[in-house]
């Protein structure tokens, strides 16, 4: 496993302690902490060079400008984007799916088919059965396979699936839920084959693994900073340019249009067509901070890190009585979700806390899977950079505890 | 185990959950309402054989956390026999109970729920079975959460 | 003029230099700088809080809930909203504004009205010219009177314009580019005899002066915290609750449902049901602080401060020769727009530049305004609390020298 | 003044923004091609009498600050008299000019832009009639902008 020296010094809020226990943060997967870096950067943005961005041609206008142009630069590189212009700044993975998602919801017609899988977060879900029911397109999914899922996608029915009906096929790059890593370069290429147009959900992918857009070949790819050591209320959309520059806008108003009558308005071509109103330049800046942070600890050597501490975690606690371990057996993210007969993924998370362990129980927003499991909710998992092997001891052990407590 | 904790997982809430009382349908049921806590996925469905104003039979279905189906439980042997309006004055003294901490003068079971109150988290997976029991009495259709955001 | 004591001290980034002079701020119009208390918020979510909102029961996820919740209640009472699920965390005023006026882009029909007025921001122009042409709906514009836009919006005209086929009028508080301040109550009043909805953009007038929407009236209003000493990328739409509870979900995804199966989806009540996908929370949670800021200083002392420092700035720039001076003589917002004949306004926002002075040049996202009053752009100083007299002596000076330079 | 600034504005730039060469529309023109910046609201437009592959006239309108509309007026009298390629040759030299502040080999008034290199924001407008030019030389419908994303 590989590990980097004195890597929990960068991340200030790791210190501390949690009802008298040293804090373990297992929460990742819904957010990540922020490294000392991004921290600085934000501070010395709105210390040094804060103001509006686009309009203005005075000094600090000029330098937050290029701070933020420069962060979408930095973004491009760091997905392997073949031109800055094709990364769009959102507030998240969701509000990068809606755009897209309602751009379908104005072209689709009945009889056009949107693909999905059984596997979604519901941001990469309801966004498409809002738009299967504006438009009459009938929404599908590919099955999970496996009574706890660790069968994966179905890949063997795609074929069968992906008609050229299929206009769009949305699919998460790895499950927030099961860990599942899906083959997304495969998936592509299929979709691609039936002129289907593809969006991953890479929400639990990029700032964990080395990810080349141009080399997966998706249309759309949507992401958080926030679970890769980015600042909130920042994320991205990236589309392929040709795309972008046949699709409408979303939202509409200053920075966006390129000439405004009371009549009607003409727009500006990507990225800037689809950032409507002031931008959460800070946020941009320091998500292309997280950028460098992630690459210097080199996202090859997080991935085998992260992938390693779930193994490990799946292995040992697989030894727990009567626990249900969802997802892969084998390679999976850096994820691990279970259940417990008797006890509620919630006393386990209170009993958690107790020992300063932060999970997170729940439906993890897959509420459908849950049900197709036969489940509720699951207790996850998930790891960062800055977890370790004896993290992974301290939650096997406070799982112990409460079984004890609650079965005895 | 803090104090904190065996405060909020007493003995009472612990039996309860291991073996909820009126557990399942109620097939004579002309009442039933279901709760939900999206964030959780708590779910309560609440049973109700209405005898006039007076709760006859009630029993309650659904998943959830100790807390919640303990509570769920306790409630349906707490609310049989008694009217909307004394269900409604149980489920007063109870929500005290829980957002406060303070236990009633009159020695009751509904006291086990005090320690809810340090956990503020769990006061809706406390309360999501009253709020079922509560509709269904109303004869409300729309399904209770203790979610909204003013609760 | 109010003024308080080392309130400069307050703003790091003031005190630095810019091309060898002290730095005199006066873009405040288009984002306003950031206190020590509002950078420290941040910086300590960050080191101490940070956790996903809402599904968490961990001690983190606990108290990032409460702070998030907390900033939400914060900013209710600063408008004086009657609960705080009127709040809805937006980017900003224009997605605030987008919001509301896609749900009207579903719902009018050809013969309803859209009001607005010829002094709109394009964020609060061009999103009504989307939803008329969606709906089929006409578009309809209050004019602004006077060859200098000094007679603001036409109030005799508005009878007139005020049909009960007009749905929804959309207006600014205060003019970004003209510093006229709008009888919002007045127009509020107005508009609900007949039935139609209000919006009010408030991007120049929340944090600018005490507000109270209940008091005003309106139905929906929207600003942005990065003008109000807040950070950037987080902003709120208000709704009044009964419209709120009727009005659909805009986007979807996570934190927004109640139950979802793969048919479907219900909706959580609002806030919550605006807000899919993970909010801005350190976002927030500055806004919050910013709000505290504002109040310490008193909202109708920093409303004083800024009026009579742009009286003051109108004043002295009168004196210039062959100077355009736009918008009310009387009382007006915190700003100046202002034109002279032979000198365009980036080269005004350039030389000033150089001697420290940051101002906007440009049409100030008001194309259609500035074409009406046969301008392609102007220059606009704008006032916060931390600008001074002195630094109005500094832009007049500026002005002199570089009409100098031009003019001789 | 500091030396960037009067780089900047240098003679030759002031005197043709004071005094624009071939300023106004061109009622013989058999081209024209429109010019935005949109965030600074410049615009330009240009008229072109193209005689064969060679430009036989040309003018220019529009507003915007003294280094858009100097470089447009000094752009006509640059222009004229040549071709395509040639035209297409000078801009390339122009904007080597204005994005390095190397000044090119021959003397020529273009030299005069040098300056904007150390203005970045200001490249768009100096650049904004040569592009509107180029259009109108390829026929181009569609407006010029000097603000497209990766110029
Ligand atoms: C009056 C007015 N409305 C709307 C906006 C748009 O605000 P934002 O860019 O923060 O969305 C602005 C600021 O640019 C404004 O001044
Ligand atoms: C797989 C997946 N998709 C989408 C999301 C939504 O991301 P956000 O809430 O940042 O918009 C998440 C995280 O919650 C996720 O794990």
């Amino acid at each position: 496993m590989p590990t980097w020296n004195n890597i929990r010094a960068d991340f200030p809020i790791l210190h501390q302690q949690v009802n008298g226990k040293p804090l373990v943060y297992l929460d990742n997967g819904a957010t990540s902490q922020k490294p000392r870096a991004v921290i600085d950067a934000l501070v010395h943005y709105y210390e040094r060079d804060n103001s509006n961005v686009h309009r203005g041609l005075h000094a600090l206008s000029m330098r937050a400008t290029d701070a933020y142009e420069g962060a979408r630069t930095r973004i491009a590189t760091f997905l392997h984007a073949a031109d800055p212009a094709e990364i769009i700044f959102t507030r998240g993975t969701t509000e990068s799916i809606n755009i897209v998602a309602r751009s379908f919801a104005t072209r689709l017609k009945a009889g056009d088919v949107i693909l999905t899988t059984e596997m979604e977060h519901h941001s990469n879900l309801v966004p498409w059965q809002q738009a299967a029911k504006a438009s009459g397109a009938t929404l599908r999914y590919v099955s999970v396979l496996g009574a706890n899922a660790e069968g994966g996608l179905d890949l063997a029915a795609l074929d069968q699936l992906l008609t050229p009906q299929v206009k769009v096929f949305a699919f998460t790059h790895i499950s927030n839920t099961l860990g599942t890593i899906n083959p997304v370069a495969e998936l592509c290429r299929r979709a691609r084959a039936v002129g289907a147009i593809t969006v991953i959900d890479a929400a639990q992918s990029v700032g964990h693994a080395p990810l080349d857009v141009q080399a997966i070949g998706c249309d759309y790819l949507a992401f958080s900073g926030h679970k890769m050591c980015g600042p909130t209320g920042i994320g991205v959309l990236y589309g392929r340019r040709a795309l972008l520059e046949k699709l409408a806008p979303d939202e509409t108003g200053g920075g966006m249009v390129v000439n405004v009558t009371y009549e009607g308005a003409t727009w500006k071509p990507a990225p800037e067509r689809f950032e409507a109103g002031t931008p959460n330049v800070a946020g941009a800046i320091g998500l292309g901070v997280a950028c460098d942070y992630l690459d210097a600890l080199d996202r090859a050597a997080i991935e085998r890190h992260d992938h390693a501490l779930a193994r490990l975690a799946y292995e040992k606690l697989s030894t727990l009585p009567g626990i249900r371990l969802l997802g892969p057996t084998g390679e999976r993210g850096g994820l691990v979700s279970f259940a417990f007969p008797d006890v509620h993924a919630h006393d386990v998370v209170t009993f958690a806390d107790e020992d300063g362990v932060a999970l997170r129980g729940g439906h993890h927003c897959n509420q459908p899977l849950m049900r197709k499991l036969g489940l509720t909710s699951t207790t996850r998992a998930s790891f960062y950079v800055y977890n370790t092997a004896e993290e992974i001891d301290v939650l096997v052990a406070s799982m112990r505890r409460t079984l004890k407590f609650f079965v005895g | 185990m803090s104090a904190d904790l065996t405060e909020l997982y007493q003995q009472v809430i612990l039996d309860h959950n291991r073996r909820p009382r009126n557990r399942g349908k109620l097939p004579t049921a002309n009442r039933v309402a279901h709760g939900d806590n999206p964030s959780c996925g708590d779910q309560c469905s609440v049973y109700l054989r209405l005898d006039g104003d007076r709760i006859a039979e009630i029993s309650f279905d659904g998943s959830g956390c100790a807390i919640s189906q303990a509570s769920a439980s306790l409630m349906t042997t707490q609310l049989k026999g008694k009217t909307s309006a004394q269900a409604q004055a149980l489920y007063d003294q109870f929500h005290e109970i829980v957002t406060t901490g303070k236990e009633p003068e009159e020695i009751s079971d509904i006291a086990a729920f005090a320690g809810v109150h340090t956990f503020p988290a769990r006061i809706k997976c406390a309360t999501l079975g009253w709020h079922a029991a509560l509709n269904a009495l109303k004869g409300d259709a729309v399904p209770a959460t203790t979610e909204s955001h003013t609760d």
